[in-house]
């Protein structure tokens, strides 16, 4: 099978993106809308094509899947051994991120078309959107860990722009500039693991770096630091990009701020696609993780853990509804490294592995609709706060059906999606490691507590007065809402453990119910606190609030991790680093070089004195220095 | 030649000569008496010449013709110099070296 | 024995009047110090049998230039006039200077020993002093007194331009009224 | 004497010749008529500088005392061309009341200096040496005491004067020990015999003082400054450049035969006085506010730079001093010569009266900006080869330390030098100097030395005559 | 007739055709007809360059022109150029082309200003062209002086002092270079008739190391002023602040690459050894200037204070690739010249047209001018986005194909050294998004900011070039590196070389 044509689906959004970034301010917007959806719409069915085809039709039963070079140009020449390629590679998580990112790019797409009407910028952000899903089509198909580095650059810089969308808004530039920082920070990790990496195995192609027999694993011996190998150390140091993009602690920080581009882009890049990128990096990897540095991954399945707990207490507290959700993707995508650190790999070791791709198939689509139900929601009130809405369910019925069932969903209540996805995780982390497994099981009660309490703040709860009576959203909103709650009720009936394995071969997976059981009533407990608490206006919150006044508060402020951010940049590197050396270059080095001239000016004026103009004083210069020379050249050399 | 007078008594009186005039030529106040030290200083060259002359090259007489020169031109340097000295005279109306310090600095 | 009296008559004569010359406070008694000076330098060419030098060291220097300072001096000050001493730390310091002048170049020249002579002494009369001055072969010197003459003519235009009076501002207002 | 003995001494002879014609033609003038003296001058002169470059070979005259050879002709040729433009640009100041009675003797004057430098040039003794540097100073100190209305002038010319004549007592001192040491005053037998012993060392450093003072070396540099302002400024750019080149010709000439065998000693000297004349010239340079004072101490510094060429001690050393001088001369007049020309219309000398020239006077801005670039070691001027192959050839002697002292200077004398470009182009002034047009000899003299400025550095053809010239001079 | 020459002639034929312009108008039609030229020139020579050498050509330098000039110093006017070159040269065509339309509007004396801004440039050709070290100092030093008048005359702030500073400094450079320059020379040959400054000449002997050592902190010191090497980078921030928009623009777009160049072609190219030896130190050096230049421009509030820091950090890059010495951070090293000219010079001339309509550079002063003037907002915008290494732009692959190369050493040193150099790229964003964030973004803060202009035709002529030159090299680095590649072969084989028999 040639899959050359692979290559058209991140570069039909490319074209969609200059057409619309040059001429786009020229077109009607409901145009450039069209264009864009178009655009994608093409690459959304070409990647169902490569899908179906890569996974049925042209895959012979019971073999492992093959990884696929589909296409592959050098663009730069490095050194001798390394070289950066261009191309797209085919193999199972590859073709399944292109199902993910098309339909939800896609369902964005139509969703917008509603959302962002009336919009000045309206082509701008349909451009925006066209490169987004441009370079994270190309960061998935990466063929070598390199290009996957350029598109991880640019999926960074897309998210950039449409968080900062909203332009005018101070607090949106400043979320998109911390967006960018921060995950740039990671990416400098990133970059580092990559040299580390590279420069040891002399490869930066995937298929070479994961060959359990390539120059990657088989250097995988030796302690070079700490007690760690040169690829432990590489792996973790690229982990730290994975962490940034993945909003992983404690890079997580940009993320709930983040929730200050539009709502479409929240629903894309924050819950379904971007923020993944760090679990399919990881992925991506997987076969180097778990056979060279197992201690790599270790403390991927930690950082996934505590990230997981982390953010699903700060949850618990949060109002804004979209910072609730930011929180509750943080901690699902805890939950997808936590799979992954605990995975193992091949056959049903790999559980985890394939865990967590299943989770994050099933939560890009719950999730995303959970945001664009949200957006609908924002849409219809105008406003974030959880405060000012409430008793939605009547004005939006299609919204609130579908919010319900993305809740339902995520708390991980049968037979929806999120169960099936949800328990592997669960029964990986058992097999693996017990501490983490209980935590999953804390954060699984969490979970449905917070996403209740925030559908019961929507949509039940107290009588709010509008001033315009909410209407439900246009039907180029809701359908796609529509699509989505299909795709969440229904995703977890796929056969992953036959697609997406550690090592491409399938394996038999089960529901393991002594697993299961617990899980799903901590769940319904969860959903059962919330019903009580949220449901209609009652006093327990605040008395809740109050009995846990601490943590409560703690966890209100999100733990304080934006003060110590603000700290750190604010004070250490505004007043303690940049200042000082904007004084020291000033004042010091500019100083000697100015202080040099005026030492130089200084010495002019005060031997001017030398120059008195009398004649006399001249000749008794003249006579000294020929006698100084006569006693220095004549006696003492 | 002179008997018993050897050569460096002519030149210690023509160093100290020298000296005394270069002290004057530092310390008179009048620039005529400063001319009049350059003239000690030219003279005690002179003598250096001559003495150099007769006690070690006698055969030729280069040091001989060398003072008689240094007389002219020590003469003419006089000229021009009493010359601009008188015209000093007539600006500042007096000839201390001190109050010929108009350019300085 | 006379010789040697002579030589240091002449050569006390000569340090004496050349100290009077610089430190006397009265400008007419300097030049007369000078001429002193000049006369005995005078002396001492004699008895190295230069005669023709001494002659001229009399008539041009001791006579013509000595003069010509004299009567610079008539011109430009008053006879009774003292002259301005320098200041104490001037001369202090001038002192010094040409003392330690001095007395290095004192040391340098009297350690050195000189090539002595050791052919004859020829007595050159007045005649092969001519034949020199006008020969232009090796140790003649034609030359410089050729050259001499040209620097005595600059010197004497020189001199003439920059004392020659000029009408100045004041004298040719003062035409202007008549 | 016959014609080749004629040719041989064409400089000295013909120069003597004119300065008596013209000193006959002003006897016949009528005072009325005495302005015509310039232009004949100028063209006897101009005559005169072609003479001298006809072909000239090696040859020795007077038994020794007089010595040429085609580097020789070569260095009276340069200054030559230099007094002509010095001449050309002293026009509109010669035509000015005050100085309209002694028209002709200012150019004897000048002419009789520069026959002493000839001699100099030529010279093969110390007396001829002595003689010709003599007759190159003591009319000059009348020449800097020519204008009897400022009392500046005066001071001047005493100063020079006097100065000199300590300068050249002490000096004398030193030969008078050369002759004693060595027995003779011919250059030939003192090389012979020139040994490093305390006597000669001493001998050299009292004679190096004297060549000091004429090349105000630091610390014997203290009367230039004064003296350059209070002269006329024609005669201020002839001191600093054509007094100032013939001193460096024979300083090296000297340096390169006579006392080549201490040359160990005096590159110590040398090497001391270079840095101290640099830095102090610039510094003292770098807070002038009049114009000639200014050039004055620029000059000083300058001349540490020559200092650098005779340290490297070779034939890339003397090719490059004498090509530095050439350059230097050219330069220096150029920027001499737009102070003499706005001195002699608007009687201002200052920096600040240069305020906004660049507005009312274009060419002349540019010119000085151009000749102050030549000064500084600017490309694409002539200055930048001068300075080059002068900081080569101290290189050359493995004098890298001083080579980075000089360029360092250099540097800070940029500084000075820029002071003045931004008066002209960035300063605004309220009363600029308004437009004027100088007489057509200035303007002559301004172009050839703009001209010059440019030429000498492209052309290498000159640096490369030089170059085998002095292929002959050195043992 | 040598192809090469005409980088000199043409310039020179522009500025007479200047002197015999009138006024503005014709001024800078001459300008950009002349430099236009030589864009075009410089992109034929790119052509035949890549033609010849696909011919099979394999000399070092190609279209060498040879002319004895200095016959007893052995000096040449000797031209030649290799992919280096060609490379540096279309990159001061491409930015002396956009900065001669973005001072279109250049109404206080105009001749002057296009004739001192083409003399510039003409230095700056010559630089790279030459192959002769003599020649190649003359073209430097002319190409400094004219900055001093340009920033003199036609600045603004403390524009006196800035010049001065500039001109001064880089003149103190160049004193420690002609130590370094001579002193090579008088090793250059062990006859001392056959003394050479031709650059290939020199490279095939090998200087006494004693004398390396000597000389090439001369050199590289000499050279790394012009680079804004810390602690010599001061002049850089004021000349820049105080510059007019195509001085900035050129200066330091093309005139600071020739202290990279000069560092990479003289200082180490000749004096390998020493190179290796010291290497640390200025390592050291370079990581700072890198690394401080970032934190600097982090808190400044002037726009062109900040672009001035950052190509501190930038050009510290440069000096840091090069004496990391291996072919790949070299070739990095070019790049990223080239890249930062280009991106630079975009940089000054947005800030150029903001200040022309602003009246002010104060980014606290401005805000959301993304909405009034979105053309440059958008421009701007790119041209941080390049800076700060993103990829599709020339920056990214700079710094990528730096650090890669960088860390091709195996010590802890070097890898700590470029860790810490590559963590610029953090505080660069920083500094970056800061601005963006300020300027262009948020409230219009300035009522008289809304009705502002967007950018005239020359304006995007000027921008565009540009644009498109980051692009293309963002996109399609292959060709340019692999042209930069092949001329490094002899010089990378020459470094290790050494290092072979170093260690042996």
């Amino acid at each position: 099978m040639d899959y050359t044509y692979t290559l058209f689906i991140p570069l039909i959004p490319f074209f969609v993106f200059l057409v619309l970034g040059l001429m786009g301010h020229k077109m009607p917007p409901i145009v450039a809308g069209l264009i864009g959806t178009l655009g994608l719409g093409l690459s959304t069915v070409l990647s169902y094509f490569t899908a179906i085809n890569y996974f049925w039709t042209s895959h012979v039963p019971e073999t492992a899947y093959a990884s696929i070079k589909g296409f592959e140009v050098p663009w730069l020449h490095l050194t001798e051994k390394l070289t950066i390629h261009l191309g797209v590679l085919i193999d199972p998580i590859s073709v399944m991120m292109l199902v993910v990112i098309t339909t939800v790019s896609l369902m964005v797409h139509i969703y917008s078309i509603g959302y962002m009407k009336g919009d000045p910028g309206f082509y701008r952000f349909f451009s925006f959107l066209s490169l987004f899903s441009f370079s994270m089509l190309g960061l998935v198909l990466a063929t070598n860990i390199f290009q996957m580095y350029i598109f991880w650059e640019l999926v960074g810089v897309s998210s950039f722009l449409l968080i900062g969308f909203y332009y005018e808004k101070p607090s949106a530039v400043a979320a998109s500039k911390k967006a960018f920082i921060v995950t740039r920070f990671a990416d400098l990790g990133f970059l580092i693991g990559i040299l580390m990496l590279s420069f040891n195995t002399g490869t930066f192609d995937f298929q070479t770096l994961t060959d359990p027999h390539g120059p990657a694993i088989a250097q995988a011996g030796g302690v070079a630091f700490m007690g760690m190998s040169v690829l432990t150390w590489s792996l973790i140091f690229i982990f730290v990009g994975g962490a940034g993009k993945s909003a992983m602690f404690p890079f997580h920080i940009w993320l709930p701020d983040a929730m200050e581009g539009p709502t479409p882009v929240s629903a894309l890049i924050h819950a379904a696609t971007m923020v993944v990128a760090g679990v399919y990096l990881v992925a991506r990897l997987f076969p180097v993780f778990a056979l060279g540095a197992p201690d790599a991954l270790h403390v991927v399945a930690w950082i996934g853990g505590f990230s997981s707990i982390f953010a699903a207490m700060i949850a618990c507290t949060q109002t804004d509804i979209k910072r609730v959700l930011a929180y509750s993707t943080m901690s699902q995508i805890g939950y997808m490294m936590l799979a992954l650190g605990v995975s193992g790999y091949g056959g049903e070791e790999g559980l985890g592995f394939m865990a967590s791709n299943f989770h994050l198939f099933t939560h890009a689509m719950f999730k995303a609709l959970l945001f664009l139900g949200a957006g609908a929601v924002i849409h219809a009130v105008h406003s974030n706060e959880i405060g000012d809405m409430g008793n939605l369910r009547k004005y939006l019925p299609i919204t609130h059906m579908t919010f319900l069932i993305a809740c339902l969903t995520i708390a991980g209540i049968p037979p929806f999606s999120g169960f099936f996805s949800k328990d592997e995780i669960l029964a990986a982390a058992f097999r693996d490691n017990k501490m983490l497994f209980a935590i999953e099981y804390i954060v699984a009660g969490l979970t449905a507590f917070y996403m209740f309490r925030l559908y019961y703040g929507i949509f039940w709860g107290k009588k709010t007065h509008y001033h315009h009576t909410p209407h439900e959203a246009p039907k180029v909103m809701t359908i796609p809402l529509l699509i989505l709650a299909f795709g969440s009720v229904f995703a977890g009936f796929l056969p992953f453990h036959n697609l997406v394995t550690s090592d491409g071969k399938g394996f038999e997976s089960h529901i393991d119910w002594m697993i299961a059981i617990p899980s799903v009533l901590i769940g319904v407990v969860g959903i059962a606190i919330a019903t009580v608490m949220y449901k209609s206006e009652t006093a327990i919150p605040d008395k809740m609030a109050q009995s846990f006044k601490h943590l409560y508060k703690w966890a209100h402020r999100k733990f304080y991790m934006d003060e110590v951010y603000l700290f750190v940049t604010r004070k250490i590197i505004f007043r303690y680093i940049s200042t000082p050396i904007a004084w020291f270059d000033r004042h010091i080095v500019d100083g000697t070089m100015n202080g040099i001239a005026g030492i130089i000016q200084y010495t002019a004026y005060s031997i001017k004195g030398l120059q008195s103009g009398k004649l006399q004083q001249y000749a008794f210069v003249f006579v000294s220095g020929t006698v100084i020379l006569v006693l220095i050249f004549v006696y003492l050399v | 030649m002179i008997q018993n007078i050897p050569l460096s008594y002519f030149l210690v009186i023509s160093t100290a000569m020298f000296f005394i005039g270069i002290y004057g030529f530092l310390t008179r106040r009048n620039l005529i008496t400063m001319l009049m030290s350059v003239e000690l200083i030219l003279n005690s060259v002179n003598i250096n010449f001559v003495a150099f002359n007769k006690y070690l090259f006698p055969q030729h007489l280069q040091g001989h013709f060398f003072m008689l020169i240094v007389i002219a031109v020590a003469a003419s340097e006089a000229a021009v110099a009493i010359a601009i000295i008188i015209n000093i005279y007539r600006n500042f109306k007096s000839i201390d070296v001190e109050n010929v310090d108009e350019m300085k600095f | 024995m006379l010789n040697e009296f002579m030589f240091i008559l002449i050569a006390v004569m000569i340090l004496v009047f050349s100290i009077l010359t610089v430190l006397t406070r009265k400008i007419l008694r300097a030049a007369v110090y000078m001429l002193f000076v000049l006369i005995s330098t005078a002396g001492l060419y004699f008895m190295l049998s230069y005669n023709f030098l001494a002659a001229v060291q009399l008539t041009v220097y001791a006579g013509g230039i000595v003069v010509l300072i004299i009567f610079s001096i008539l011109l430009t000050s008053h006879l009774s006039e003292r002259a301005v001493m320098a200041p104490f730390k001037q001369s202090l310091f001038s002192a010094l200077a040409t003392l330690a002048g001095a007395t290095l170049t004192l040391v340098t020249i009297l350690r050195y020993s000189f090539i002595p002579n050791t052919g004859v002494d020829p007595q050159f009369n007045i005649i092969d002093v001519g034949n020199a001055l006008v020969s232009y072969n090796r140790e003649g010197y034609a030359l410089p007194f050729e050259v001499v003459s040209i620097l005595l003519l600059a010197a004497m235009i020189g001199s003439i331009v920059v004392a020659k009076k000029e009408p100045t501002l004041k004298d040719k207002e003062a035409k202007l009224d008549k | 004497m016959n014609l080749s003995d004629f040719l041989t001494m064409r400089h000295e002879i013909v120069l003597s010749v004119l300065a008596l014609l013209i000193l006959i033609i002003d006897l016949n003038l009528h005072n009325r008529d005495k302005h015509r003296i310039i232009p004949i001058s100028i063209s006897l002169f101009f005559v005169y500088t072609l003479v001298g470059f006809l072909p000239a070979d090696k040859s020795v005259l007077f038994g020794g005392m007089y010595q040429t050879n085609p580097l020789l002709v070569m260095m009276k040729n340069i200054l030559n061309v230099g007094v002509l433009i010095v001449l050309l640009q002293s026009v509109t100041w010669l035509k000015q009341d005050a100085n309209r009675e002694k028209i002709s003797e200012y150019f004897i004057l000048l002419f009789s200096t520069l026959i002493g430098m000839d001699f100099m040039i030529s010279s093969g003794d110390f007396l001829m040496f002595f003689l010709g540097l003599e007759l190159a100073t003591i009319p000059l100190a009348a020449l800097a005491a020519f204008t009897h209305h400022q009392t500046k002038s005066a001071e001047a010319g005493i100063k020079l004067l006097l100065n000199s004549a300590l300068s050249s007592g002490i000096l004398l001192f030193g030969i008078s020990l050369i002759y004693g040491s060595t027995g003779s005053i011919y250059f030939d037998t003192i090389t012979q015999l020139y040994r490093n012993t305390p006597l000669q060392v001493l001998a050299y450093i009292f004679f190096f003082t004297g060549m000091a003072f004429k090349l105000s070396l630091v610390p014997f540099h203290l009367w230039t400054a004064d003296v350059y302002e209070g002269a006329p400024i024609n005669i201020t750019s002839y001191l600093s450049v054509i007094s100032k080149g013939a001193a460096a010709f024979i300083l090296i000439i000297l340096m390169f035969t006579v006392f080549k065998t201490i040359a160990p000693i005096y590159n110590h000297i040398l090497y001391l006085i270079a840095i101290l004349t640099m830095t102090v010239g610039n510094l003292f340079a770098l807070r002038q506010k009049n114009m000639k004072r200014f050039l004055a101490f620029s000059s000083i510094a300058q001349a540490g730079f020559i200092l650098l060429g005779i340290l490297g001690g070779n034939t890339m050393g003397m090719t490059s001093v004498i090509y530095f001088v050439l350059v230097y001369i050219f330069s220096n007049l150029g920027a001499f010569g737009v102070v003499s020309a706005i001195a002699a219309v608007t009687n201002k000398e200052n920096m600040d009266d240069y305020d906004g020239l660049y507005a009312t006077n274009p060419k002349l801005s540019l010119l000085m900006m151009l000749s102050l670039f030549s000064l500084a070691g600017i490309p694409p001027v002539a200055g930048f080869f001068g300075k080059f192959f002068l900081f080569a050839s101290a290189a050359s002697a493995g004098y890298y330390w001083l080579v980075f002292i000089a360029v360092l200077n250099a540097t800070i004398s940029l500084y000075y030098y820029l002071l003045v470009v931004k008066a002209m182009f960035i300063n605004k002034s309220e009363t600029p100097l308004a437009y004027f047009r100088s007489d057509n000899y200035t303007r002559i003299g301004l172009v050839l030395s703009g001209v010059g400025i440019f030429i000498l550095g492209f052309w290498s053809q000159i640096y490369e005559i030089i170059n085998s010239l002095s292929y002959g001079i050195l043992p | 007739m040598n192809i090469l020459n005409l980088f000199i002639i043409i310039p020179m034929l522009t500025v007479g055709g200047i002197l015999l312009t009138k006024d503005l108008k014709q001024s800078r039609l001459v300008s950009a007809i002349g430099m236009g030229f030589q864009l075009i020139l410089s992109f034929v020579l790119v052509y035949l360059y890549l033609k010849e050498r696909h011919a099979g050509n394999t000399a070092a330098m190609l279209f060498t022109y040879d002319v004895l000039w200095f016959p007893s110093l052995n000096i040449h006017y000797a031209l030649g150029v290799d992919g280096i070159s060609v490379a540096m040269i279309a990159l001061t065509g491409i930015v002396v082309f956009a900065g001669i339309f973005a001072s279109w509007k250049m109404e206080l004396l105009p001749r002057e200003f296009f004739i001192s801004l083409i003399i510039l440039a003409s230095g700056v050709f010559g630089f790279f062209i030459s192959l002769d070290l003599f020649t190649m100092f003359l073209f430097y030093e002319l190409a400094v002086i004219p900055m001093y008048l340009l920033i003199g005359i036609w600045g603004s702030g403390p524009k006196e002092y800035s010049a001065m500073k500039l001109t001064l400094m880089l003149m103190a450079g160049s004193a420690m270079l002609l130590v370094g320059l001579l002193g090579i020379y008088f090793f250059s040959s062990p006859d001392p008739h056959a003394l050479t400054f031709n650059l290939l000449e020199i490279s095939k002997i090998h200087i006494p190391i004693g004398m390396q050592r000597f000389l090439f902190p001369f050199t590289f010191i000499g050279f790394g002023i012009l680079g804004a090497l810390f602690p010599f980078h001061t002049w850089s921030p004021d000349g820049h602040a105080s510059a007019p928009t195509a001085v900035s623009m050129l200066h330091a777009g093309v005139l600071m690459k020739l202290g990279g160049y000069g560092a990479f072609r003289v200082a180490i190219f000749l004096m390998p050894e020493a190179a290796h030896e010291q290497a640390w130190i200025f390592l050291i050096l370079t990581a700072i200037s890198v690394v401080y230049g970032a934190f600097s421009a982090i808190v400044q509030t002037d726009l062109k204070y900040i672009n001035a820091y950052s190509s501190v950090s930038h050009c510290g890059l440069v000096l840091f690739a090069v004496l990391m010495m291996n072919q790949t951070a070299m070739n990095g090293a070019i790049v990223q010249m080239i890249s930062h000219g280009l991106m630079t010079a975009l940089f000054f001339a947005l800030i150029g047209m903001i200040y022309g309509r602003t009246h002010t550079r104060l980014i606290n002063e401005m805000g959301g001018l993304m909405k009034v003037i979105p053309f440059l907002g958008v421009v701007y915008v790119i041209a941080g986005l390049a800076s700060l290494g993103l990829p599709g732009f020339s920056g990214f692959v700079a710094e990528m194909i730096i650090f890669v190369g960088s860390f091709q050493h195996t010590d802890v040193f070097h890898r700590v050294i470029t860790i810490i150099a590559a963590s610029s790229i953090v505080i660069t964003a920083v500094y970056i998004l800061r601005v963006v964030g300020t300027l262009l973004l948020g409230p219009i803060k300035n009522d008289h900011f809304l009705h502002l202009e967007d950018a005239k035709w020359y304006e995007r002529i000027s921008t565009i070039t540009l644009v498109i030159a980051i692009t293309a090299i963002g996109t399609a680095p292959y060709w340019l590196t692999d042209m930069i590649n092949f001329s490094l072969v002899p010089i990378v084989q020459k470094l290790s070389s050494i290092q072979l028999t170093s260690l042996n």
